[in-house]
């Protein structure tokens, strides 16, 4: 029991990075990369939980009652933030690839690439968008 | 309450924080050019006062409480930021460099209410916090605030391949933040506190201990992801390339040499202590730094896409800049500090040529472009000046810099180093002159290797005054040679001794002065190689032409936009770094 | 790199990694054996300090407010940031009313899903309230409160359709109600630097401790985070919204070409 | 708790396990609002109800629904644009 939080934050973070590895669809990246960041909640909230601790609130509890540490509970808060806000932004980034190239596939949706077809291909399709979008 | 200089310190954080969330509320309410304005005017204040701070705090590091918790009975209970003369000159830097953007991309944004500005301004005041903090959260905290906003402004056109490569940036830097909080947990779990200096004290008591390597593992590792280290390198060419150019000038300026700014402070002041980290440092900085230094460099002259050239050669330049590291020495160091600066002002000048390039001409290809720069030679002559201070004509800054870092790897012995730093730069600077020739001089109609690189129609909006656009460039050129060098001297052994917590040295030792214009020499032969190649004689062209190819179609297959991969290369870098660590 | 390959790298990399894992995890104090002593003091002093009984959000809008701060900001980053990628296509003019998408049928909602949704909007409006307001003294605060109003202002998308949200939540509202939170987190630590103390220094009369109104500034704190993060989330789900453009009204093709 | 702690760490591995492995966007949804879910169950558990809150707000609700938008998005749009 003693080491299992930390084997499994290495564990969740492996499984999410191996999912990130061979993900065929961005959505389901995106997915692949919160597991990845789940693993360091667990390990922080585990580094800093002790037994037989309570919850760090003096409500019902007199202070100076045994906690658990605040400090890693208010870094995985802000962790949290962090991570809402990363995956709506990859989800937008995933919509709007979406939108122009057909897919969600990593494979089909590459950046610039020699020889590519992205980009060129509908390279006059963009430039007219661009043209609407500024008159 | 704290006394006057050091009560600036939160300032230049909140300064652009309070102008960027006043100017969110009233967004709809602004008239045009109202945000421009503010803008610059922020950044410009965040520089002077960045300024003032690093000037006084020339006599000791200026450290400042946040809340009023100040340490007691030696326990460090809120967040300190702690300013020694050496970040507050990159922070100064690093406010003039978006004043100056700002200006550069002056109407360049008219449709967004403000929003590339709110963008910037948070970017710029989370870089400030990285340089001031002295917590180790609250590092991470800067660290995310910046990388949010440049995932946001990365894909600011919308284009399908700007599209991937923010992905690609997205999920790279994400993972890098989460390496940096796994770290900052370890670290915190052994030593009890948050602050450097507390960590550092608990390091030094605690011997070897694998807890301490196991965090700096994950954060070096984070930090090197954002300085785009080899393994780490391949999202920058991605991201670089499709960023909007003024968001590009800040990104190769920067950002990626902040974080190799981080390195420098996490290694030498956290775990400064730490006899294992410090036994892997050499040879991990160095073998990273020389190996990232080459296929920068490499990479950069067989582009084609100016963006993506300069995004290879700026990973060249954190080779660089990591060697300089890697000599532990506050030579190296020093030179390395002001490496960042010197190389950030030309770097910069150099996408804001792109950028007027692709306003003005419509392009961005150097091969499409030829001749096509007669025009506006001015450019031309920016350009070819910036590509000759890249590769280490010295003059300036940058010169400077790297002087400073070639003398700390000679007196280390260090000779691979050396020689890799020196062909990193000449081949960037190769490149960036052969571009500048065909696009300014109409020269090399016969292209090479770099007719096979990747590149794409891109154009930004067209309506700016060239002098608009070429003023900042010019100035941050003026800036990178015009600073005397005399003043550097004197300060440098105060300040990089100050940075890294080391007693002060006498005086810094520079490199062979012949060093310098061997890489000119160099960077000059390989720009007239790809530019006159059909005047040359066969006997020459063939051979190179034949041992070029294949090992390039390799290293373009390598940087293949998959993400897949580059998670894959992340995971061999931090067993790299793990590995290097484990035999210290 | 074929995913076979990249996998043989990956497992490469674990294969040099696991024995570095297994000795950090060896080295760390075992589970639930000791807390960091940076968090045993805040514990011992901050509820006699600040008259505050959850040691989470002293934290947070306290002792390391200036986490927080960063954190308010990164989050307007990210929502600037989705609002500028949306509404790139979109184009800004399209913003202020509901956009339609041709050809999708209109499912008609039932009375119950109505009557459900005006009966638990208010229910969540006021949990969220409830949680912001006791951000001192129980579990929560102004970043939870925000996020569960936010979501009540989606009920208000499944009752009344996606017309009568977009009706009832303008965009120019929720950028001034995201950014004048945030800018009220900032002034709480410009203000007091007016007055001679530290950046964020808390000079505000403390309360009584167990009391809803105790820890003097970080009340007005939180009540920042909570407008910051219920205009944000909000307008996240909005510009998400726009992105599936269901079809509520009358449909008129072509009005949008795509 | 010594029990259930240690059961809540195995839901947990196997729940993000389960977001990996479950490749169909459509059914991942489900897998990352369990996870979610699992989660705030063990912050709770680990005596973080602070941070449990948090995680129920955005991992099992807001999270999860900005994927089912997202998905929704990209299937309105694929009939037509895809090339």
């Amino acid at each position: 029991m003693s080491v299992l939080p930390y084997a499994v934050a290495a564990w969740l973070f492996g499984i999410g990075l191996y999912g990130i590895a061979t993900s065929r669809n961005f959505i389901h990246l995106v997915g692949c990369l919160g597991v990845c960041q789940s693993a360091t909640y667990v390990l922080l909230l585990g580094l800093g939980y002790r037994w037989g601790g309570i919850a760090p609130i003096f409500y019902d509890h007199p202070p100076g009652t045994p906690a658990v540490d605040p400090v890693m509970q208010a870094l995985v808060l802000t962790d949290i933030v962090v991570g809402a806000t990363l995956t709506a932004l990859l989800l937008v980034l995933t919509i709007q690839a979406h939108k122009r190239g057909g897919s969600l596939d990593p494979e089909k949706l590459r950046p610039m690439r020699a020889g590519g077809t992205s980009g060129r291909g509908q390279g006059a399709s963009r430039v007219s968008d661009r043209e609407q979008s500024t008159s | 309450m704290t006394a006057f200089p050091a009560a600036l310190l939160p300032l230049p954080v909140a300064i652009p924080l309070v102008i960027c969330a006043a100017m969110l509320a009233t967004a709809h309410l602004l008239p045009a050019r109202l945000p421009d304005i503010l803008a610059t005017l922020s950044a410009l204040t965040v520089a002077v006062l960045c300024g003032v701070i690093a000037v006084r705090a020339a006599d000791g590091p200026l450290v400042y409480w946040f809340g009023g918790w100040e340490p007691r009975d030696g326990l460090h209970l809120g967040i300190g930021f702690s300013v020694d003369e050496a970040s507050g000159w990159v922070a100064a830097f690093i406010g003039l460099l978006y004043a100056l953007t700002f200006v550069f991309a002056w109407g360049f944004f008219d449709r967004t209410h403000g929003h590339f500005h709110i963008l910037m301004l948070l970017f710029l005041a989370a870089m400030v916090g990285f340089c001031f903090t002295r917590d180790m959260f609250n590092l991470f905290v800067w660290f995310e605030v910046m990388s949010v906003a440049a995932f946001a402004l990365t894909a600011y056109h919308l284009a399908e391949s700007g599209l991937a490569g923010a992905i690609n940036f997205t999920v790279v830097n994400s993972l890098a933040g989460f390496l940096m909080l796994g770290g900052i947990g370890l670290i915190y779990a052994q030593t009890g506190t948050l602050d450097f200096e507390g960590i550092a004290a608990a390091v030094a008591r605690g011997g070897r201990d694998p807890v301490v390597a196991g965090a700096f593992c994950l954060v070096a590792g984070a930090l090197m992801i954002k300085g785009a280290i080899v393994p780490f390198q391949f999202w920058l060419a991605d991201a670089h390339a499709v960023a909007p150019s003024p968001v590009s000038v800040i990104f190769s300026g920067a950002m990626v040499s902040l974080g190799l700014f981080g390195l420098a402070k996490v290694s030498a002041v956290v775990f400064g202590a730490s006899d294992q980290v410090q036994h892997a440092l050499p040879a991990l900085l160095i073998g990273l730094g020389c190996f990232t230094a080459l296929l920068g460099g490499w990479m950069a002259l067989l582009q084609r896409h100016l963006k993506r050239m300069l995004a290879f050669s700026t990973i060249s330049h954190a080779g660089i800049m990591l060697t300089g590291l890697g000599a532990l020495s506050v030579d190296g160091t020093g030179g390395m500090l002001v490496y960042v600066v010197g190389h950030g002002l030309v770097k910069g000048a150099l996408f804001m040529v792109a950028g007027i390039l692709l306003a003005t001409q419509a392009s961005i290809d150097e091969i499409a472009l030829r001749g096509l720069g007669r025009g506006i030679w001015p450019a031309g002559i920016a350009m070819a000046l910036a590509g000759l201070l890249l590769c280490g004509l010295p003059l300036g800054l940058l010169d400077q810099g790297t002087r400073l870092i070639q003398g700390a790897l000679a007196q280390q012995g260090h000779g691979i180093a050396l020689v890799a730093g020196v062909i990193g730069a000449a081949l960037t600077g190769a490149a960036v002159l052969r571009a500048a020739g065909r696009i300014f001089l109409g020269l090399g109609p016969d292209p090479g290797d770099e007719a096979g690189a990747p590149s794409e129609d891109e154009r930004e909006k067209a309506n700016r005054p060239l002098w608009l656009m070429l003023g900042p460039c010019c100035a941050l050129l003026a800036l990178d040679m015009g600073v005397p060098a005399g003043l550097i001297e004197h300060a440098l052994p105060r300040a990089a001794s100050a940075f890294m917590h080391r007693p002060v040295v006498d005086a810094v030792s520079e490199g062979p002065g012949w060093l310098p214009w061997a890489s000119v020499a160099a960077a000059l032969a390989g720009a007239g190689y790809g530019l006159l190649r059909n005047h040359l004689p066969a006997l020459l062209v063939l051979p190179v032409r034949a041992t070029q190819s294949a090992p390039t179609r390799a290293l373009e297959a390598l940087h293949s936009g998959l993400i897949g991969d580059y998670a894959a290369w992340l995971a061999v870098g931090v067993a790299m770094i793990a590995a290097v660590l484990a035999m210290a | 790199m074929s995913p076979r390959v990249r996998i043989a790298l990956l497992a490469l990399a674990a294969l040099v990694l696991l024995p570095g894992a297994a000795e950090v995890i060896a080295g760390l104090p075992p589970f639930g054996s000791t807390i960091a002593q940076y968090g045993e003091r805040i514990n011992a002093i901050t509820p006699e300090a600040r008259h505050v009984a959850n040691m989470v959000s002293a934290i947070n809008f306290d002792l390391r407010g200036l986490d927080t701060l960063g954190e308010e900001f990164m989050l307007l980053a990210a929502i600037t940031g989705t609002v500028v990628l949306l509404r790139g296509r979109r184009g800004e003019g399209n913003t202020g009313h509901a956009m339609r998408r041709p050809g999708r049928a209109v499912i008609p909602r039932s009375e119950a899903v109505i009557l459900a949704c005006r009966i638990a909007g208010p229910l969540t409006a006021l949990f969220g309230l409830y949680v912001v307001l006791h951000a001192t003294v129980t579990p929560g605060g102004g970043f939870q409160g925000g996020v569960i109003l936010a979501s009540g202002t989606l009920l208000i998308y499944l009752g009344e359709g996606y017309a009568g949200w977009r009706q009832a939540i303008h965009s120019h509202w929720l950028d001034a109600l995201e950014g004048g939170g945030a800018l009220l987190f900032a002034l709480c630590g410009l203000v007091p630097m007016l007055t001679g103390a530290a950046f964020m220094q808390n000079i505000l009369p403390l309360g009584i401790f167990r009391d809803l109104f105790s820890g003097g500034l970080m009340l007005v704190e939180n009540l920042g985070v909570a407008l910051a993060v219920t205009g944000g989330f909000t307008q996240l789900f909005l510009e998400f919204m726009e992105e599936t453009r269901a079809a509520d009204e009358a449909e008129e093709p072509g009005e949008e070409s795509a | 708790m010594t029990v259930i702690l240690p059961l809540l760490f195995l839901f947990t591995a196997i729940s993000g396990t389960a977001v990996v492995l479950v490749r169909d966007p459509a059914r991942q949804v489900f897998a990352i609002a369990v996870n979610g879910l699992v989660l705030a169950i063990l912050f709770d558990g680990l005596q973080a109800p602070d941070v449990a809150l948090s995680e129920l707000a955005v991992g099992s609700a807001a999270v999860p629904l900005l994927f089912l938008v997202a998905l929704m998005a990209v299937r309105t749009q694929s009939p037509e644009e895809k090339p």
